[in-house]
């Protein structure tokens, strides 16, 4: 008998099937990988699992024993931890209460501060995560708030450990970090659950594998030695895809974007770079290395201090996004929770938001072209609902990210358009559908930024990469120079010369 | 033949003046056989709702103490379009003009004329203590945000000054609130900031203003006998004051007979309806004076109990 | 069929059916309800409340928050009558109401968007300030009107109904019109959902916010001036507390306070059911203190049954 | 040495820092506001709304709002009297009080949190139904107390101070205690800092949330004896309006709205100021209807003043 086992689990959300009839089991001191399309319920077992969301059938048993949980303090009972794909931190507490929350080690009600905090800082310490666990939680980069959030995989002494695309917002640097952290953890006979939608980290992490397509049970591998990554595509996507990134040479045409030595509160040294027209330009750096801050600056999301930019040879003075737009420039934010997604809406508002002011008059809406836009990129991106009414909280974790991608995609008479991790989360499909989306963009003659922590993905669709570290843009290298190693230097704090000059 | 309905509305219904003005007009209605429909109203929308909420149920006349008497002409005016008749209680309609609308049948007592009653109070007992004007502080406990309020308390201080008080001795103690809370609070700034003054007296818009202010000064070390509070009202708030075993500042309180106002404006009304027998066009009560000593005899001579 | 009735009864719309069929047992068991006169008054009697609503609605869809409408209703029916008594013109007289409206809810706008300053603060600030205004300007006493035209503003009728009755029609339309079908409203329910994310999406936050203030200023000076007309002056004191009736008819209509979520159709059962609350008390004849218990009662009823139906909906 | 002066400004405890300066304005401009007599009628004036205000600031910074704290603290006072007269001990009228608070409070928490009732709705229905109570249960009239040590509670002074101003200390204390150091502390700033997470970390959201409320009554139940014994009788009408106050005070005192942001100190300040100005402006001889200016003026300039303050924290 399996440590871990799932039999027959299925559950409904309304208007949609999430998991019908999942059934597989995992061994003790085994990293076992969830693959599967966005939406195809990944997310909902791992909720059920936890105790968040109550099965509509089926059991799972631990060890031999039936679990049943009515509440997530049930499941952390019987020994399971949950990682949840969205960040699920305090901003106002701090990093130790944070990861003690719900458990707080207290005496009489007293929370021991004290212990609490020297307890935090050292198994952080031990995890080889460099955080000040005094520090508040709103004061931390996204980057360092994920890494918080997989702390709590190693607080409790758990026997289950789910762990929900950690790594979509690290960078390679961090995700060691995780890698070692999962291997101690499987060293010491724990369950790990991994999802993610990066084959490599898939196949370098787990012993066994599920996929799941449609909320059924698509394929499961006790082994990974004789399964290769494209057969595990097919199983996912139902069909194979030979080149995910499908770049082709492109003619570039004048600047489109000049950013001359701007800077602001959070990026002190001024940056400066171009892009030309019909230009794929990628960023790339380690978490923390200040490239979304640069993004922001440059949408004037957040307000520059200095600096000038110029969009097509003419001056751009924006105080806020609404006027950067109006100077064909957009962004799609990193954090798609906090700075994306539109809650309480449905998908249709959320795609139209921006672009719909093109097609009102006198600020009165269109309806029938409102329903064109939103379900021409309901269709183009994939994204799986079951209406175009549906609130937008409802969608599955890369279902949101493809939504806020189609507002931006939508949007017409736009000249520069950054993208901000904009894979974040998403599937190996419609990842090259992106892709293309992109291409076409680019041959239309837009210029096109794109901030990466995922190496691979930088390398593969970019036609030049700059490479920022502490703040300042460290590296550049065009498509002929592109070289894991050259790029990996560029971005790493102790090389204080930039690597690569491009002539 | 036709059930008689009659309305009584009143601007606020949670005071016990208003609960007394109902029970009276019930004790009526009972004994004529009559339907009383009791509605508060604390503004003026309000009110032109409950007289069309009366034209609608069918009600052949109403008795009204409007929350501002500024809405004489809506009054008169919303009356006549459900067809009701119209008499007032406690406070009199005026016109546009500012002057008194003659045509309604009015029961009351005008505030200026209690408030001078409390001032008269307050003198008498000054002078039965044998105080000096001169070095007593009179504590005006105001809200004047109420109309009826000020001309009370105007009242007041037109008789203190008429004896000999200085108008630099009577200081302002506004509330925020017509609670005694807030009287209390306001009429503790008073004391404080005039310490050397060991005397006072204190008058406000009713009982539990110038409770505030009795209350005030016993918490600043200020003797039972160093102050002379009177209100107006003379229901449980005051009564229990002299319920206690101890006299306290609360010297006094005017008391204006709801009995009269109730039973009789209920009745007066009734027979306008049913015997079509129209009341004087102006009656005026006067207020009696009740202190810690009489005050079972005179609720009783005003006919409450 | 059950499966049509049930779709009807849970669906979007299920706040309205559940007050339908409310509104069907009170016609049929309170007696005097349905007839002309009384739902004429109970219109009439809900006219201000109505109308602050709708932008109320606005105000708490965007995350916002309102306390000073009621004194800006006094102070606009203030200034309503003493610049019609002074000019001796009418039109004069809700010109400048509307203009005094506006201007304070601007002044909130701007403080609010502008300064970042806490919404509720604000408004309970300029609350404090256009009350003092009120007061001052007529020295706390209610100012008669000159020109008897002016009571025209609501006693007038329109194919037998009072012309404010009308007016709350008319602008429940226009702003359902508004919250649904333009740019604004839906810029509205958006920053309510998520301020930061609309501002990243090209939302005019700050104008967007400022913009709601002035509107709340202006129904508000249209609400005041009819107020004044029916109570035949204007009133320093009226519509103290006004902000609590508005806000709950609204929550009450489904509006979430934490933004984001709002429709016409729910804010008007809202205020209806509150109006109605009050018109069967006094026509039973409910005591004054049993009034309270009956209102609280109430409001749990409401928001009870709308939230059994909408889990019902969830567990479908 | 300007560095640590600017530190000091624009720490965590700048509004602390503002409101002694200002504190120390005032004492220096208005003639008799910094003596012994005043100092103490200053305190006793801000009681009930600094008690109220502990615990209502664990409410909004779970993201919960309570109406009902002006009702409880009057249907408290109205039994403490009636308990105590009915039984002749003033032990059993203040545990009846205390008692009957934290039932409403209790019965608030229960339905908020178990058939998830907006909070603004139940504890506006309770406002009503407790209001109700208190009038139904005296018949709408004050009640004497017939035992006047009862007025001790009040009276009774320690080293000098007011037992009252007392009882606010320590609840302060205790309160500031719970809030930063225990379970129940943080997972309040949790809740409302956010829901989700907590819930999903294990956190006893329900529970806490009843626990908050029941609290609050519970401490309303305390204000209300206190007052009660103050005005020497129990008034159905007394502490209308006082929920707006309380939660003023709390929000000028930082505690956001939006839940998960709280201090103790930022709260104690927000009631001192608002009780300064109060008393301020009645020492300064203002009249009523400039006080209401006045009073908004200060509202508007503290919270900007707070405001500049952060911003300036922010750029630096
Ligand atoms: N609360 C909800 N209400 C309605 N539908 C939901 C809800 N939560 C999830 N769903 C739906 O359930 C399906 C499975 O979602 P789930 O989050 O498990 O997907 P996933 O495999 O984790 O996808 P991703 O890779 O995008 O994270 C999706 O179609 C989603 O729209
Ligand atoms: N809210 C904040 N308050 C204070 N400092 C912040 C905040 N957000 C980010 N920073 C700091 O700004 C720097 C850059 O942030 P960030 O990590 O977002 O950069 P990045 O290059 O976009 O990396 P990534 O997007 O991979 O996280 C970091 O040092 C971070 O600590
Ligand atoms: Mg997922
Ligand atoms: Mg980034």
């Amino acid at each position: 008998m399996s440590f871990l086992e799932f039999s027959h689990i299925s559950k409904t959300y309304p208007g949609v099937k999430a998991l019908s009839d999942v059934s597989f089991s995992v061994e003790k001191g085994a990293v076992h990988g969830l693959m599967g399309e966005n939406g195809a319920g990944k997310s909902t077992l791992i909720r059920v699992l936890s105790g968040d969301q109550q099965a509509d059938g089926g059991e799972i048993t631990i060890d031999g024993q039936a679990q049943k949980y009515a509440s997530t303090r049930d499941a952390f009972h019987a020994g399971v931890i949950v990682i949840h794909q969205e960040l699920q931190l305090v901003p106002e507490l701090t990093v130790a209460e944070n990861l003690r929350l719900g458990r707080f080690p207290a005496n009489a009600g007293v929370i021991q501060a004290r212990q609490m905090f020297s307890e935090v800082g050292e198994k952080l310490k031990s995890a080889g995560i460099d955080i000040d666990p005094r520090r508040k939680v709103k004061t931390l980069s996204i980057g360092e708030r994920q890494m918080v959030e997989i702390a709590k995989a190693i607080m409790l002494d758990a026997r289950v450990i789910a762990l929900d695309e950690p790594t979509s917002s690290l960078s390679s640097r961090e995700s060691e970090i995780l890698f070692a952290l999962i291997e101690r953890l499987r060293a010491e006979g724990k369950v790990i659950l991994y999802i993610s939608h990066r084959l490599d980290e898939v196949f370098r992490l787990c012993d066994s594998l599920t996929v799941l397509r449609d909320g059924k049970l698509a394929a499961h591998h006790a082994s990974l030695r004789d399964v290769t990554r494209e057969q595990v595509v097919a199983e996912m996507v139902g069909r194979e895809i030979s080149n995910v990134w499908g770049w082709r040479p492109r003619k570039l045409g004048e600047v489109r974007l000049k950013v001359d030595g701007i800077s602001g509160e959070k990026l002190r040294q001024p940056a400066s770079f171009d892009v030309h027209a019909g230009e794929i330009l990628g960023f790339f750096g380690l978490i923390g290395a200040g490239r979304s801050e640069l993004m922001r600056l440059v949408y004037a999301a957040d307000a520059a201090t200095t600096g000038k930019i110029t969009v097509d040879g003419k001056p751009v003075r924006s105080a806020d996004p609404h006027q950067a737009i109006r100077s064909g420039i957009v962004l799609c934010s990193e954090d798609r929770k906090h700075d994306g997604i539109i809650q309480g809406r449905s998908l249709e508002e959320n795609i139209n938001i921006s672009s719909r002011r093109h097609h009102t008059r006198f600020g009165i809406l269109n309806p029938q072209k409102e329903i064109e836009v939103a379900e021409t990129f309901i269709k183009k991106l994939k994204v799986r609902t079951p209406s175009r009414k549906q609130d937008i909280v409802n969608l599955s974790g890369g279902n949101q990210q493809k939504v806020i991608l189609g507002r931006w995609l939508s949007e017409e008479g736009i000249r520069v358009l950054i993208v901000d991790e904009p894979t974040r989360g998403i599937d190996v499909g419609a990842k090259s559908e992106i892709y293309h989306i992109l291409y076409q963009l680019a041959e239309d003659g837009m210029a096109i930024v794109v901030v990466s922590s995922e190496l691979p993905e930088v390398m593969g669709i970019c036609d030049r990469i700059l490479v920022m570290c502490g703040g300042r843009i460290s590296g550049e290298l065009k498509r002929d120079q592109f070289a894991e190693q050259a790029i990996l230097a560029a971005a790493l704090p102790d090389k204080k010369t930039p690597t690569a000059i491009a002539s | 033949a036709q059930e008689t309905k009659i309305g009584f509305i009143v601007k606020q219904p949670e005071e016990p003046w208003f609960q007394d003005e109902w029970k009276f007009a019930d004790q009526a209605a009972k004994e004529k056989g009559f339907t009383l429909v009791k509605i508060g109203a604390e503004d003026g929308e309000k009110l032109m709702s409950a007289i069309d909420n009366l034209g609608a149920q069918g009600a052949q006349g109403f008795v009204v103490c409007t929350p501002d008497v500024k809405l004489g002409p809506g009054i008169v005016a919303k009356a006549a379009a459900n067809n009701l008749k119209l008499m007032t209680v406690d406070d009199r309609l005026v016109g546009a003009d500012g002057k008194p609308i003659e045509e309604v049948p009015h029961m009351g007592i005008s505030a200026t004329k209690i408030g001078e009653a409390v001032g008269q109070a307050i003198v008498d007992e000054m002078k039965a203590r044998g105080w000096n004007a001169d070095e007593v502080g009179a504590i005006r406990v105001s809200y004047d945000q109420l109309p009826t309020a000020v001309d009370r308390v105007e009242g007041a201080i037109s008789v203190l000054k008429a004896n000999g008080f200085k108008a630099e001795n009577i200081f302002d103690a506004p509330q925020a609130k017509t609670d005694t809370e807030a009287a209390l609070n306001a009429a503790t700034v008073v004391l404080n900031k005039n310490a050397n003054i060991k005397k006072w007296v204190a008058f406000g818009l009713n009982d539990e203003a110038v409770l505030g202010a009795v209350r005030a000064s016993e918490s600043v070390g200020i003797p039972a006998d160093g102050m002379i509070g009177v209100g107006i009202g003379g229901a449980d708030s005051a009564i229990n004051e002299f319920k206690k075993p101890t006299a306290t500042g609360f010297v006094g309180s005017v008391i204006i007979s709801p009995k009269r106002h109730g039973y009789e404006t209920a009745l007066n009304m009734y027979d306008w309806v049913a015997n079509n027998k129209e009341p004087e066009k102006l009656i005026l009560t006067a207020g009696a004076l009740a202190k810690r000593g009489d005050y079972e005899a005179v609720r009783k001579d005003l006919g409450i109990e | 069929m059950t499966n049509q009735l049930k779709r009807i009864l849970l669906g979007d719309q299920g706040l309205v059916v559940i007050f339908v069929v409310a509104f069907a047992l009170v016609a049929l068991l309170v007696p005097n309800f349905l007839t002309e006169r009384n739902i004429l008054g109970l219109l009439q009697s809900v006219v201000t409340v109505g109308i602050v609503a709708c932008t109320m609605m606005f105000c708490l869809a965007a995350r916002d928050f309102d306390l000073s409408v009621g004194s800006i209703v006094a102070f606009a029916g203030m200034v309503a009558v003493m610049a019609s008594n002074a000019t001796g013109s009418i039109f004069v007289g809700v010109l400048a109401a509307l203009l005094c409206g506006s201007i304070v809810g601007l002044f909130n706008g701007l403080v609010i968007a502008k300064f970042r300053i806490n919404a509720l603060i604000t408004t309970l600030a300029t609350m404090q300030i256009v009350r003092g205004l009120a007061l001052i300007s007529s020295d706390g006493r209610a100012v008669g009107i000159n020109d008897p035209n002016f009571y025209q503003l609501a006693l007038s009728k329109l194919v037998g109904i009072p012309t404010p009755i009308w007016v709350l029609a008319v602008l429940f339309l226009i702003f359902g019109f508004v919250l649904n079908r333009t740019v604004f409203g839906k810029n509205t329910l958006a920053i309510g959902g998520n301020p930061e994310a609309s501002r990243l999406a090209g939302v005019n936050v700050d104008r967007t916010r400022i913009w709601i203030f002035a509107l709340q200023g202006l129904v508000c000076g249209i609400a005041g001036i009819l107020l004044a007309s029916r109570i035949t002056s204007g009133q320093p004191n009226a519509a103290v507390g006004l902000e609590l009736s508005v806000i709950s008819a609204c929550v009450l209509g489904g509006v979430s306070l934490a933004g984001g979520r709002a429709t016409m159709a729910g804010v008007i059962v809202g205020v209806m059911i509150m109006g109605i609350a009050e018109n069967v008390m006094n026509l039973l004849n409910i005591p004054a203190f049993y009034q309270y218990i009956v209102r609280g009662v109430i409001l749990l009823l409401a928001v009870l049954l709308d939230n059994l139906r909408s889990s019902a909906l969830g567990r479908r």
